[in-house]
């Protein structure tokens, strides 16, 4: 009898790396500083995709801690990212990362 | 349901450290009236003092606690009395700083200790998670830290571009361990090496891939090319002292990760990684001391610096003998010393509304403060790598390594690129010795405490250098069981 | 006595150091005693050393006394130690007893000098560094005294400092001293080599000439070839002659001690003393021959021109050396000696008198301003006239007999050749031309004295006129020491110096037999035999030209002045030609001076500044510009530092599946 | 030997320290008090070498007031000082002359006197450490000592104009050079712990060690750049005019007398006894380039409107000597080039000062503005004079005892060298005698040069022990030559069996030690 | 038959969900207004945490909805309300070569991360954590390993919070 396969783990790691790469041109080519930290979000998200894929097929805990973990940073860096650019605005009067280059050279 | 043992004197230091980092913020609360701040630097001084004495009553014994996942051992010990020196003096050098420049906060000293927390952690986890919180709190505090000077525009925007990088490169960071776990299904360290041993999957292509991501990762926390472009805007930015606790803390907590995985977790993959760390190796050193010689601003010519420094350390990683590994432990904590050093310099010679930290400032103050100058010549030389400065006994315990391994190139590129760095070091001794002032700078107040951390720095650097033997044992045996 | 043979330097020695360190303190005075008594002494001790030589046996007539170790290094060694035998003793004589009577001479000639001391210091440092040349017992002993005559003869010739004139002479003088040297040394350093070969590892005279047969004959040539070369810039001979008209910036009493009676015999000296190496060598004593007898010639006709009395005097002197040095040649060392000896009479005597003229006039030197001085300063005329006497050879005074034993000689001798006799006769007959030419240019004639200057023309003092007078008498006499035997003398310097260069002389007829040039050389001497008939017919012959010569000048200076007016205009070209001293000296500018001051120049801007400076500059340059175009990478933002980020990771990437597929 | 129980090479070496610490604690404002101390400092410390000459047994090629402790144990690095016969005569050269330069720096520095001195003290202890230490590394450590005081000294006191430019080149140079050097001294290391299992940095266990050829030429090449950039040897000199030029005069004279040396001596003691090999079979390239430096120095010197600078590049042709005595290979070579070190010393720095005292009163060096100063300083225009025979090596001066020697082992060992380098003897009168003659010949020109004062007490003490030396070198030389026979005939003996024996075997000693 | 239904739902789930989450994920990048890229992520999130399910994963699926897309997402889209940022945001991409070539250079990456995922299944060691128990009940098995084994990184990220915390406030504090 033909019996359907149960997805493979790769095509969630297929997955998880597109969104990764997604969120890395996201990173690399918006202008918001907000934008981009999402896309960051998005990245971090898709990391933790494949630690939960990973866990689930390798009949292991530690991916999902660690996926927690993950989640829990981003929390923090997200309080911390926002802060930043709330203090960027108020200095700045904008947050798009093409315009913040009084350091260079 | 077992529970867990729960060994608190195996973290003892770091229990310090963080307790000391709420008392600091509890006591802000209470009294937070005070102007004056530097109270608060005293308190974390005692603890980052305590924590220190008990992390060296610890010497001695290897002990692994919290189900494997915390290590107190030599390699731990270095870099926890080296993150604590660095810290120590940090605060030393922030009490008059902070105060001058308007952000003496609470938090100031709390985040400080918290960042110093993150990095023990790193240094002594044996299990990816710790690395990785421990590198998340001590990157998190940063982004902080660097940003406290809510009205600086560049200060904000140091914040800003460090934050934005930090969390890309966590990113990548996050990729390899998952694919690290992917591979191997573990992730205490130890066991990724004894798995990878036993399964023989070194050419595992989900291997090779994280080896890229942990050295994006680690590679951006030590300011290697070409992950190092930060570098020079943050540190230009953020507060001095906290470009000096960047410089010398964040890059030895990057280097004591790096080196753990590296070498615990990964060390079947050493002819792979050693071709590109070469590259790398060589590519910051060169970019980091080129590049600083056309800089005209000392905190971001001691960042270029600082990449070409990250460079030599590579040398010795690249080398990857015990003698490198002790090498990159002595290399950085005679960095802290005279980098700290360097900076303090920095913060001395400004002012409140005055930084003075172009270059052309530093003309003439060679004789009308000469201890400042006499000390800042002394870092700087020890940055160039020249005798009997400690910088120098590092530098050269590095390049042995590379040529025990028969690296010779590496080596020879390294030595010249030292000669170059001469250049834009003696560049500055040059103005402030040479060269007539363009401007009288006057009125600089010396706070204490700084000149404290000063003195603490020449000591360091001098002693490392003219009596190398006792640290460089230390560091010797701290990587016993390393590798 | 002869344990005491360093007392003859040092006293000299003494007085230097006197004279240098307190004499500006102590006052002329103090000077005018130390300085020619210190070479009083000298010469006192060297006579009683003579008298106790010739006491002595010929063969027992050598001593060496060492005084300490100089140099020592590995298997080189030297010593500071004298020797004592005929040569050293007779040129020890010599030299102290003409430099006696020229420091007493100096004494009123250099009165009114400001430098006074400093002048009678150089004078004594002189005579001890000649004295050193002279009683050394090593070539390197002797070099130092080399050198140090050299080194006086600049201090001295520069002495007037202030004028340019002297002191650019007195450095030429060094320097064209020191381009021989360069051949001495040279010549030193491959004796010592090439006798090391034969486990002979020394530079003493006694050792190495007891040793030389060991060495081949091409060696034995370079070397003496080289240290011809040395003896060429010591003695002024061709082509390194150059200096010694130059030198005459000197105070006169320098030029006669140094660069006529003394030091630039060190050449002809040096030669004799290396005459076994010599006479192993033919081809290097026909060198020496044809040299000498070309610089005799040749600067006898530049003599022609000159109307500065003592550049007349100096080019005499050159060539007068020149005839040593034919004598040396052609194997006639003791003739060589001879005439040196009696040279150094006569010529003193010339440039004393010249200096007394000059004393006379206020310093002029031009003979055209000169003339009829005869009465006015007899004595200084009649030993003028002695000494012309005996430079141009006439019978009787001592420059015939020992000019006459070095044309007999070169004529007759297994090394020597008709032709040299002619060119030697020749020019002896221009010797006496252009010397009574001065003579008579200065004392005789019409006076063409500046008239400021003419009516306090003064005889000297006592002090000038009596070293004028001993000098004289033994121009008359010094021949007679040496008169030969065809005239039925005993020829006693020939003897006296037998031991020292008789054996040489005989080494080198055992040599002579395997060049084939010395045959050919020596086939002309052999075929006009020994016969004392010839001899004496030579003799007459040379006289015979002498006289022509006086007899020309007399022609032309006293009988009809106008004359060599009328040749000069008539032959222009050669006439300029010769006065310009055929523009060697122009010649060596443009060749040495010029291209060595170029090549510098050209090496200091083209190559260090431009070259190396060039290429380390240019580093630096370039690492500035990658240093400006690098940070140019740092743009600021945070997108591009993140795309670095990516494109490194990619590389890695690329690496890692590059070396995937290699694996 | 030891002073009140410290040894005394250790005591040399780290009494100027002491000095400069004891300086620390004086006013600034007390010059006269600085001067003094400083001068007693450096005079007490000459007075310590003294004993050094006497009681140095000559007898024996081994190293003699030996001390040895461990630095880095772990590492091999020792804390290993001992002198021989080459460098007992530096050692002394430079307290002698580190005096000499105190005195002469006694009017001319007026400004931040109390640095310039803890810079001189400093640099004293570079200098000596750097000709006693027998350990690799301890030689590199203060090998680069060295070299920040110098620079201090030429970029503080030196002349105002390109003393920067000078300063860093200076600095760049040696330090390019060294660094390499630093790279061969770790891969010899490892080399001999590969092959003894003995970790060491001690020269004279080095010594014994037999290295591929092909490896010795790349580490010679190292250590000979080094050494060839501080002689300076040719194409590598062009710092030497530079710093030369710019330095004080005290700065010129230490520059000149000393640190020169200690490219030389690296030769001498490093690099060539450690690649004996290497060293032969590179005799003719290094040989050349000594001549080229012997010939070039002396052509580029004459055209030099500069004093110093010409002064420089006769140091240029100077070295060049050395360096050609010392590829000679024989006795009479290598003595000379060591006494030619010496005379150098003594010569050169001479000459500086006597530039020196001039541009005191003139404040400048050109050439041009001089002339017939013998007229007003007499007793100026005699040192000068004296000293400018020694520089061309008059006989019965000391530059000619070292000159001739070095000749003749050039010449013993090949005659086209010893030919070529003899015209040197040449060109150094004639760019010599230009310089004094333009300096202190002829009429007096400038109105200035007409009221100069002569020299002072102070001046002539310091000048007449400089002219001492040149005659009692000049003369006497066994004085010093005997100190060191035994020392060059043992190096000699062991660099002849080394080459005469394959690369890669031990040497003789060594295996004179296994026998056993 | 019963197993391959279900089996085929899980697909029919997986592909819809990773189509809509690939989408979003793409129109948080392409959007000019910053509101609408918040509201796409959210939408990833979500679907993010239907893939959760489909692993087995309810805790994090709970955690991925309340925290990330309740919690930060909201913090996000606050914060650009706050900053009033809607209309000087909207100016989306702004070429430049380093962007372009930064995309493509992402794409290499994402080839690798593909090679790397489907060239070998995970070679990982099969645990024993996921048993048939734990699945079904997730979340008590989550909370006993974490309040065992990982109970120290527990400890550590509360101070990591609160450092993230203290930090915000400091930083978004007026100046006084």
């Amino acid at each position: 009898m033909w019996v359907v396969p149960a997805i493979p783990p790769a095509l969630f790691l297929v997955l998880s790396g597109i969104l990764f790469t997604i969120g890395v041109i996201g990173a690399l080519t918006r202008r918001n500083a907000i934008v981009v930290f999402m896309c960051i979000e998005l990245m971090l998200n898709s990391v933790n995709l494949s630690f939960i894929t990973f866990s689930r097929f390798l009949r292991s805990m530690d991916g999902v801690l660690f996926a927690f973990f993950v989640i829990a940073v981003a929390a923090a860096e997200a309080a911390v990212g926002l802060a930043i650019f709330v203090m960027l605005y108020r200095s700045r009067e904008t947050i798009n990362v093409d315009e913040i280059n009084l350091l260079k050279w | 349901m077992k529970l867990p043992e729960i060994d608190l004197c195996l973290i003892a230091p770091e229990i310090i450290v963080a307790a000391f980092g709420f008392f600091v913020l509890l006591v802000d609360v209470f009294f937070s009236k005070r102007e004056n701040k530097a109270y608060l630097g005293w308190i974390s001084l005692v603890g980052i003092f305590f924590a220190g004495a008990l992390a060296v009553t610890q010497a001695g014994s290897v002990k692994s606690g919290f189900e494997g996942m915390f290590i107190s051992d030599g390699y731990a010990l270095f870099f926890r009395i080296t993150f604590l020196i660095i810290a120590f003096l940090t605060v030393l050098i922030s009490m008059g700083y902070t105060q001058r420049e308007g952000i003496a906060f609470g938090e100031y000293y709390a985040l400080i200790l918290f960042a110093t927390l993150g990095m023990m952690l790193m240094a002594a986890g044996t299990h990816l998670v710790i690395i990785f919180l421990g590198l998340e709190t001590m990157s998190i505090s940063i982004y902080i830290l660097a940003g406290m000077m809510r009205e600086d525009k560049r200060s904000v925007e140091a914040a800003l571009k460090y934050f934005l990088l930090g969390a890309f490169a966590t990113g990548f960071l996050l990729y390899g361990i998952a694919l690290i776990y992917g591979a191997t299904g573990s992730l205490y360290l130890k066991d990724v090496a004894s798995y990878i041993a036993s399964k023989n999957l070194l050419r595992n292509p989900m291997l090779l891939m994280s080896l890229v991501f942990l050295t994006i990762g680690f590679g951006f926390k030590i300011a290697s090319v070409p992950f190092h472009m930060w570098t020079p805007d943050v540190y230009e930015g953020a507060p001095t002292s906290i470009t000096a606790f960047m410089a010398t803390g964040v890059k030895a907590a990057g280097f004591s990760a790096l080196v753990r995985v590296f070498f615990s977790a990964l060390p079947g993959f050493r002819p792979d990684w050693t071709s590109i760390m070469w590259l790398i190796a060589v590519a910051t050193m060169t970019v980091g001391n080129i590049v600083a010689i056309s800089q005209s601003n000392i905190k971001r010519m001691l960042a270029y610096s600082s990449i070409a420094h990250a460079g030599y350390i590579l040398v010795a990683f690249v080398a990857g003998n015990d003698l490198g590994v002790s090498g990159i432990l002595f290399y950085l904590m005679a960095y802290a010393f005279m980098n700290i050093g360097a900076f303090t310099c920095v913060i001395l010679l400004g002012k409140k509304g005055e930084e003075n930290t172009l270059i052309r400032d530093y003309a003439g103050i060679g004789f009308k403060y000469p201890l400042l100058s006499a000390a800042m010549t002394i870092f700087l030389l020890s940055m160039a790598g020249i005798p009997p400065l400690g910088g120098f006994m590092a530098k050269f315990y590095v390049f042995s390594a590379a040529v025990k391994e028969k690296f010779y190139w590496l080596a020879i590129l390294g030595v010249l690129n030292s000669a170059v760095s001469v250049y834009y070091y003696l560049r500055v001794t040059v103005l402030m010795y040479f060269r007539e002032p363009e401007r009288e700078i006057t009125g600089l107040q010396f706070s204490p405490a700084a000149v404290a951390a000063l003195v603490l720095a020449v000591i360091g650097t001098l002693y490392m250098g003219i009596f190398p033997s006792n640290v460089l044992s230390f560091a010797q045996k701290s990587i016993a069981g390393l590798m | 006595m002869f344990e005491y043979v360093w007392l003859i330097p040092l006293f000299p020695a003494i007085g230097f150091v006197l004279n240098g360190f307190l004499g500006r303190r102590l006052g002329k005075g103090f000077v005018s005693w130390v300085g020619p008594s210190a070479i009083g002494l000298s010469f006192l001790t060297a006579i009683f050393i003579f008298f106790e030589l010739i006491g002595r046996p010929p063969a027992e007539r050598h001593f060496e006394k060492v005084i300490f170790d100089w140099v020592v290094s590995g298997n080189f060694r030297t010593v500071i130690g004298y020797q004592i035998d005929p040569l050293s003793i007779l040129m020890a004589l010599v030299v102290t007893g003409v430099s006696f009577f020229i420091h007493i001479y100096s004494v009123g000639y250099m009165h009114d000098d400001p430098g006074y001391p400093r002048y009678f210091t150089y004078l004594n440092l002189f005579v001890f560094m000649m004295l050193n040349l002279i009683l050394a017992n090593n070539f390197l002993l002797m070099f130092v005294g080399w050198e140090g005559v050299g080194l006086c003869s600049y201090l001295l010739i520069g002495f007037w400092f202030e004028k340019d004139s002297a002191s650019n002479a007195g450095k030429k003088a060094f320097v064209v001293n020191r381009v021989g040297d360069f051949g001495f040394i040279l010549g030193m350093f491959l004796l010592f080599t090439s006798l090391g070969k034969h486990g002979i590892w020394t530079l003493d005279f006694t050792e190495v000439f007891a040793n030389a047969n060991k060495l081949d004959p091409a060696t034995v040539t370079t070397i003496t070839i080289l240290l011809f070369i040395g003896a060429c810039g010591k003695s002024a001979q061709i082509p390194l002659y150059v200096w010694l008209p130059d030198a005459m910036e000197g105070p006169t009493p320098v030029s006669s001690l140094i660069h006529a009676a003394t030091m630039v015999t060190a050449g002809v000296y040096m030669v004799a003393r290396c005459n076994v190496l010599y006479s192993m060598a033919p081809v290097s004593m026909a060198i020496v021959a044809i040299v000498g007898v070309a610089t005799a010639i040749y600067t006898a006709s530049i003599g022609f021109c000159q109307t500065d009395i003592k550049k007349v005097l100096a080019y005499s002197t050159i060539s007068q050396l020149g005839y040593m040095f034919l004598g040396v040649g052609v194997g006639a060392y003791s003739a060589g000696i001879f005439h040196l000896m009696t040279h150094a009479f006569f010529k003193g005597l010339l440039f004393l008198g010249a200096g007394s003229v000059m004393h006379a006039l206020s310093g002029e030197l031009d003979m055209r301003k000169m003339g009829a001085l005869r009465k006015k300063i007899p004595i200084t005329f009649w030993t003028f006239f002695i000494a012309t006497l005996a430079i141009a050879g006439i019978p009787g005074l001592s420059g015939f007999f020992s000019k006459d034993e070095i044309l007999w000689q070169a004529f007759s001798s297994s090394h020597g050749h008709f032709l040299l006799w002619l060119v030697a006769a020749v020019a002896a007959g221009m010797t006496a031309f252009y010397m009574f030419r001065a003579l008579f240019m200065t004392f005789f004639g019409q006076s063409r004295v500046d008239p400021h200057v003419a009516h306090h023309i003064h005889e000297s003092p006592k002090i000038m006129t009596v070293p004028l007078m001993i000098l004289a008498f033994l121009s008359i006499v010094g021949g007679y020491v040496g008169v030969p035997h065809v005239l039925g003398g005993a020829n006693h310097v020939h003897e006296f110096l037998a031991p020292v260069v008789g054996g040489g002389a005989e080494l080198g007829k055992a040599h002579a037999g395997i060049s084939l040039l010395s045959q050919a050389w020596a086939s002309s001497g052999e075929a006009g035999g020994h016969s004392a008939a010839l001899e004496l017919l030579m003799m007459v012959i040379s006289v015979v030209i002498a006289l022509i010569g006086i007899g020309i000048a007399y022609l032309f200076y006293i009988k009809n002045p106008a004359l060599p007016k009328l040749l000069a205009e008539r032959w222009r070209g050669l006439y300029r030609l010769v006065y310009n001293k055929y523009y060697v000296d122009e010649l060596y500018e443009i060749l040495f001076i010029n291209s060595l001051k170029s090549l510098g120049t050209g090496l200091w801007r083209g190559f260090d500044d431009f070259v190396i400076d060039g290429t380390v500059n240019g580093i630096a340059y370039l690492i500035g510009w990658l240093s400006g175009s690098i940070r140019r990478v740092q743009t600021g933002l945070v997108q591009n530092y993140a795309f670095a980020m990516i494109l490194g990771g990619v590389i890695i990437a690329g690496y890692y599946l590059i070396r995937g597929i290699f694996y | 030997m030891t002073i009140l129980g410290i040894p005394i090479l250790s005591w040399l070496i780290f009494f100027p320290l002491f000095g400069a610490v004891v300086l620390l604690f004086i006013d600034k404002e007390k010059v006269a008090a600085l001067r003094v101390v400083t001068l007693i400092f450096s005079l007490i410390e000459f007075i310590i070498s003294l004993p050094l000459f006497f009681a140095f047994d000559s007898t024996t090629a081994a190293m003699q007031f030996v001390e040895d402790y461990w630095w880095i144990q772990s590492y091999g690095v020792s804390y290993k000082l001992g002198i021989d016969g080459i460098s007992l005569l530096l050692v002394l050269l430079t307290t002698f002359l580190t005096v000499l330069c105190i005195l002469c720096s006694w009017r001319a520095i007026t400004f931040r006197v109390k640095e310039y001195m803890i810079s001189f003290l400093f640099l004293e202890t570079g200098m000596i450490g750097a000709l006693v230490a027998l350990d690799l590394i301890l030689f590199y450590v203060f090998w680069e000592v060295m070299l920040i005081p110098m620079y201090l000294l030429i970029g503080v006191w030196g002349d105002p104009k390109r003393r920067i430019y000078a300063a860093i080149k200076f600095f760049l140079f040696t330090m390019a050079g060294s660094v390499l050097m630093l790279v061969a001294i770790l891969a010899l290391y490892f080399i001999n712990l590969k092959a003894t299992g003995k970790a060491t940095f001690d020269v004279l266990e080095l010594y014994k060690l037999g290295i591929p050829i092909q490896t010795q030429y790349w580490l010679f090449g190292a250590f000979a750049l080094a050494f060839a950039i501080k002689v300076p040897m040719f194409p590598f000199h062009t710092w030497l005019p530079d710093a030369h030029t710019e330095a004080p005069t005290a700065g010129s004279v230490i520059l000149a007398g000393v640190l020169l040396k200690m490219g030389t001596y690296g030769f001498i003691r490093f690099a060539i006894p450690l690649f004996p090999n290497a060293a032969f079979d590179l005799l003719p390239l290094i040989s050349a380039l000594a001549i080229i430096g012997i010939i070039y120095g002396a052509l580029v010197s004459m055209m030099q409107p500069d004093l110093k600078r010409l002064v420089a590049f006769s140091s240029v042709s100077h070295l060049g000597y050395v360096m050609l005595g010392m590829f000679a290979f024989n006795m009479q070579g290598v003595q000379g080039s060591i006494y030619q070190m010496l005379n150098h010393g003594i010569s050169t720095g001479s000459l500086f000062l006597i530039v020196g005292m001039i541009y005191e009163r003139r404040h400048t060096r050109m050439i041009a503005d001089f002339g017939g100063l013998s007229k007003v300083m007499p007793i100026y225009a005699i040192f000068f004079m004296i000293v400018t025979l020694s520089s061309i090596g008059l006989p019965g001066t000391n530059g000619f005892v070292g000159e001739f020697l070095i000749l003749l082992g050039a010449f013993q060992s090949n005659v086209v060298y010893g030919v070529l380098a003899a015209t040197g003897v040449i060109l150094g009168a004639a760019y010599m005698l230009w310089m004094f003659q333009r300096v202190m010949f002829g009429k007096i020109t400038k109105p200035e040069n007409e009221k100069l004062k002569d020299l002072n007490a102070r001046e002539i003490v310091t000048l007449i022990p400089m002219v001492i030396m040149i005659f009692l070198m000049g003369i006497y030389p066994k004085l010093f030559f005997s100190k060191m026979d035994a020392t060059v005939e043992n190096f000699l003996k062991d660099f002849k069996g080394r080459v005469e024996m394959k690369a890669d075997l031990p040497s003789p000693k060594m295996i004179a030690e296994i026998k056993k | 038959m019963a197993e391959n239904i279900g089996t085929l739902f899980q697909w029919l789930i997986f592909l819809g969900v990773a189509f809509i989450s690939i989408l979003a994920s793409l129109l948080l990048v392409t959007r000019k207004n910053p509101i609408h890229s918040a509201l796409f992520l959210v939408l990833n999130f979500l679907c993010v945490a239907v893939l959760y399910i489909l692993l087995y994963s309810q805790f994090i699926a709970i955690i991925q909805v309340v925290v990330y897309a309740g919690a930060i997402v909201m913090l996000i889209v606050f914060v650009i309300m706050l900053l009033d940022l809607e209309v000087e945001l909207r100016s989306g991409l702004k070429f430049s070569y380093t962007k372009l070539i930064g995309g493509f250079l992402a794409l290499f990456f994402f080839l690798g991360i593909f090679y790397a995922v489907v060239a070998k299944s995970p070679t990982g060691k099969i645990g024993s954590s996921y048993t048939s128990e734990n699945i079904t009940n997730n979340v008590k098995a989550v909370g006993e390993v974490l309040f065992t084994q990982y109970l120290f990184p527990f400890e550590i990220v509360s101070i990591l919070l609160v450092v993230a915390m203290v930090g915000a406030v400091i930083l978004s504090k007026k100046r006084a």
